[in-house]
């Protein structure tokens, strides 16, 4: 068991340990969206919210192969789930609130790949968090992936008019900037430790 | 290319469930036959690598026993395979006799949690021995925690002796500047790591206050030989 | 931003203004007592880390210039200023060679890659000081003496450390600086000491009292936007002042904060950087703000002693959010037009 | 195709890969159309797990052979698979293979699934190998794939090799483990830390960048 208090996880999954920034998980579409602020945030939006749902499930879902003594089943009922998880979201959204629907649409489907839902799914299990930890670890992660994407994203919006050189143009300018804000969220290590 | 659209046409309910259910009942098997083969050699090399740690914190040890402490602070003697419990590791030298226990503890470091397992001798109410388990602190810096022989020194007999009622420890273990240790309780900090080993003090000093007294208490209940 | 080449224009035409290189000059000109003061308290070591950072940074931008086959734009001054913003960051006595490799990034990968001056969204001089600070967190961390008496007949043993090899820490000293002795021992440097410089730490970070003179003289000269370094340090006084009224014995004063490690250089220096900070005053002031409270925080409650360089960092990267937060509707829109 | 026009349109990866020429199978994965450096695909593992050169060795040579196996059923599948559920299947496919290789790693040393932990898991979601499956082994024979999956495999083994033995070199001063530099050697800190992962494998897309350039240019 894990006796991590629920702001220190918030701030390590966040800040300290930002999903992207130090984890790399969700680098694709932290590369493929981070070219718009609006798009930025509503893909951060998403995440964050299938990220939550997903924590719950995968809690769920690993006490449930403990009790039945499968637990080699868990990346492969993980990875079902969260594909699940995501179609159920598309379409309980597409009911709810077409106009978030249209605004997200492409975007949903494209988290199913996106590594950091499973990631957190698979760490949220190794680090033995309880379901309220887990819930608060996926805020956390969410909050730290938009984050970094609406960071990365006004910086690329702020260099759409810069000369880059040609060397740089693309992906490689993207992850410049992204060494660059990872060396400055190096800054919040070891905060809460003392 | 062309192949690709021959499916489509000749698809029913099904055979899409058919074909669902096959390469479902495919996967499990490879899953299952995998995890079968390779889990006696699994468990045996983290059997082998629980077991050097335990070694290395409890100097003098020949054999070992796992208990599982229970809420209400008793132990029960185990298999060594349960996951989500709270082990300890009783360690017996030639003779059967306790030499001491091995516990598990962790806590946050710079980078992320650091994970450490350390000896506590019953006997001489102090901790015999240290290893870090698991730990993200920053190379050459942080992660003298794990190498560095003045800071490993602290651990050959760090004192965490009990009040006369044996209900606490008299004094919680604690990091102090490098150069400026003047307790046996105390641990002599690593200059340029002062959070790392700031975070090793006080997550020994959180583990023992609380795992000391219990473990002192059933020391009786450790030394009863097996089959006794 | 600063272009000192523009083709087109439209009216109205302006004949005279304050060009790049007038500013830049100006910056140079506040910057130099802090220098010059570096260079009287640490000696030769700090002399050797200033020459060596502003060398390299100058040669960087020269030589990147013509493998990019343009002009030279070492005659802005901008380079010149980048490296000596950067030595004033480091320790005295620091090695030639690391302090040769900041100055390199600093200007390849906190400017070059942006498409030069002007689009250099986070400070040049900090990117290549966080880097030096990932890269060789022991180096970086090892404070020599001030007023040592050999100080300008020696320079210090790690200062000619060969490339790419360990510096040796025979003289250096492993006393800590009034920050680190804050943060790890609770011990208290007093005031006066830190506004005057009588205290280790980084060449240009010690003398709180020059800085603020520089700032004051760029200010005066309006060429530098005052709301930062006052909402930084503002910002600064009142958080940690607030910190300090509800426990003295754990927090440190207000005024300690203030004078104390980077903040000064930081606040009027480097956070000021007319492209890494937004343009609207009332952004400017959230952005002053914001570092402030980053400063504090970390200092406080995080694993490291100082956090300006952090805080402005994470500041240059929010700052195109604030000012898209302030920016005034365009005129004749209605707000609740934006429905997808 | 280049990584600069599907940064812009986002999903042009889907087009490259369908476009892919059908001889050449094996060739075009190790240079034209390398997965780390041209395509820029399954960056995660890409950059967290290259501190060593052994570390990035290790999940290459994992992931070539999730790509393999993948590749050959779902090529030899493909006539069975419906179209509807065949994304569904692609992934309960690939999930198994990347179990077994979890099982296989830790069945080899602890060490090694220690260092690569979690990342070893998170194939699965390497759009590389559903990629591959996808626009090429659902497509074609099964000698084509397999030599599709080894092409592409090596691709990203010489990938992340070539980040694995910078970062090391650098920030270890050793390569496999094997010291490069006098004892002395001052490590880069920052080339093992995250930051160092990302300035890496920008410095190598630069690299391929400058070279492309240059062609253009002659």
């Amino acid at each position: 068991m894990n006796q991590e208090s629920l702001f220190a996880i918030f701030i390590n999954a966040s800040l300290i340990n930002n999903f992207v920034l130090a984890y790399f998980l969700g680098i694709c579409p932290f590369l493929g969206v981070s070219g718009k602020m609006e798009t930025a945030t509503k893909m951060g939006a998403a995440v964050t919210f299938v990220m939550i749902i997903s924590s719950v499930c995968a809690y769920g879902l690993h006490a449930l192969l403990v009790s039945i003594d499968a637990i080699y089943l868990q990346l492969i009922s993980y990875i079902v789930v969260i594909a699940a998880t995501v179609q159920l979201v598309e379409m309980f959204i597409k009911k709810m609130s077409p106009a978030l629907f249209r605004a997200l649409g492409i975007f949903l489907p494209l988290i199913t790949t996106n590594c950091a839902i499973l990631g957190l799914a698979l760490f949220q299990t190794n680090k033995g968090y309880g379901l309220a930890q887990s819930v608060v670890y996926a805020l956390g992660a969410g909050i730290g992936f938009t984050l970094a994407l609406v960071l990365m994203a006004g910086l690329r919006e702020k260099l759409n008019f810069a000369e880059t050189p040609n060397l740089v143009k693309g992906t490689a300018l993207t992850l410049l900037i992204a060494g660059i804000l990872s060396l400055a969220f190096m800054g919040f290590a070891g905060l809460g430790s003392n | 290319m062309k192949e690709a659209g021959n499916t489509s046409g000749q698809t029913s309910g099904q055979k899409m469930l058919l074909t669902m259910t096959g390469i479902g009942v495919f996967c499990a098997l490879m899953i299952v036959l995998s995890y079968q083969g390779t889990l006696p050699r699994i468990e045996q090399l983290k059997a082998e690598a629980l077991e050097k740690a335990i070694f290395k914190v409890v100097p003098g040890m020949e054999s070992k026993r796992t208990f599982r402490m229970e809420s209400d602070g008793s132990f029960t003697e185990v298999s060594g395979k349960e996951k989500d419990a709270r082990l300890v590791y009783a360690g017996y030298d030639k003779e059967g006799k306790l030499v001491g226990v091995a516990v598990e503890a962790a806590g946050m470091g710079f980078a992320d949690v650091i994970k450490v397992i350390y000896g506590y001798d019953p006997e001489k109410e102090a901790v015999v021995g240290f290893y870090v388990l698991e730990s993200k602190e920053t190379p050459g810096l942080g992660d003298k925690i794990e190498k560095d022989p003045n800071f490993l020194a602290n651990f050959e007999a760090l004192d965490v002796s009990l009040t006369e009622d044996k209900s606490k420890t008299k004094n919680t273990v604690v990091a102090v500047k490098h150069g400026e240790k003047k307790n046996n309780w105390e641990v002599d900090g690593i200059t340029g790591a002062t959070i790392s080993s700031r975070a090793i003090g006080n997550l020994l000093g959180t583990s023992t206050a609380e795992m000391a007294p219990v473990l002192h208490k059933n020391k009786a209940f450790f030394e009863v030989k097996k089959g006794q | 931003m600063f272009k000192k080449t523009l083709h087109i224009s439209t009216s109205p035409h302006l004949t005279k203004g304050i060009g790049t290189d007038d500013i830049m000059r100006n910056v140079v000109w506040a910057m130099l007592p802090v220098a010059l003061y570096s260079v009287w308290s640490f000696g030769l070591g700090a002399l050797v880390v200033l020459a060596t950072s502003t060398t390299a940074c100058v040669l960087t931008e020269h030589f990147l210039a013509k493998i990019s086959k343009k002009e030279s734009t070492i005659s802005d001054w901008s380079a010149a200023i980048t490296g000596l913003l950067l030595g004033l960051t480091l320790p005295p006595g620091f090695p030639m060679w690391m302090a040769f490799l900041g100055g390199v990034v600093s200007i390849a990968l906190g400017k070059f890659v942006f498409g030069g001056l002007g689009y250099n969204v986070f400070n040049p001089a900090l990117v290549g000081r966080a880097f030096l600070q990932a890269a060789f967190p022991v180096a970086i961390t090892t404070w020599h003496p001030v007023y040592a008496p050999d100080r300008f007949t020696t320079v210090p043993s790690a200062t000619f450390t060969a490339p790419f090899m360990e510096p040796s820490t025979v003289d250096a000293f492993s006393g800590a600086t009034p920050l680190s002795a804050f943060k790890f021992d609770h011990v208290v440097t007093n005031s006066y000491d830190l506004a005057l410089g009588l205290i280790p730490g980084s060449t240009g970070e010690t003398c709180a009292a020059l800085i603020l003179l520089g700032g004051l003289y760029l200010i005066a000269r309006n060429m530098m936007n005052w709301r930062i370094p006052a909402s930084i340090l503002l910002t600064v006084f009142l958080l940690s002042g607030a910190l300090y009224l509800a426990n003295k014995e754990a927090y440190p004063s207000p005024d300690f904060m203030l004078f104390s490690g980077g903040l000064m250089l930081g606040a009027v220096f480097m956070a000021t950087d007319m492209v890494g900070s937004p343009v609207m005053p009332a952004a400017v002031w959230l952005y002053g703000a914001l570092i402030g409270v980053l400063v504090v925080v970390i200092r406080i409650w995080g694993g490291l002693p100082e956090g300006v360089m952090y805080a402005i960092l994470l500041g240059n990267a929010v700052a195109p959010h604030l000012d898209n937060l302030i920016r005034p509707r365009v005129y004749g829109t209605v707000k609740t037009a934006k429905k997808s | 195709m280049s990584q600069l026009t599907k940064d812009k349109t986002g999903e042009g990866f889907w087009g490259n890969l369908a476009n892919s020429p059908s001889t050449n199978e094996f060739l075009k994965g190790l240079w034209k159309e390398n997965p780390v450096f041209v395509q820029v695909l399954g960056m995660c593992p890409t950059l967290a797990v290259t501190n060593t050169a052994m570390n990035g060795l290790a999940m290459g040579l994992a992931t070539t052979f999730v790509l393999l196996m993948s590749n050959i059923l779902v090529s030899s599948l493909r006539n069975v698979i419906p179209k509807q559920v065949r994304i569904a299947s692609y992934i309960l496919i690939i999930a198994t293979f990347v179990t077994m290789t979890d099982y296989a790693i830790q069945a080899i040393s602890v060490d090694l699934s220690k260092a690569l932990g979690a990342f070893i898991s998170l194939i699965v979601v390497n759009c590389l190998i559903l990629g591959r499956a996808e626009a090429f082994a659902s497509k074609n024979t099964v000698g084509k794939s397999m030599l599709d999956a080894l092409g592409m495999g090596f691709g990203f083994v010489i990938g992340l090799l070539s980040l694995g033995a910078v970062r090391e070199i650098l920030g270890n001063g050793s390569i496999f483990g094997i010291p490069v530099f006098p004892a002395s050697f001052q490590e880069w800190v920052i080339m093992i830390l995250p930051p160092g992962g990302f300035f890496t494998l920008a410095m190598w897309l630069m690299f391929f960048n400058h070279r492309k350039q240059k062609k253009a240019a002659l």
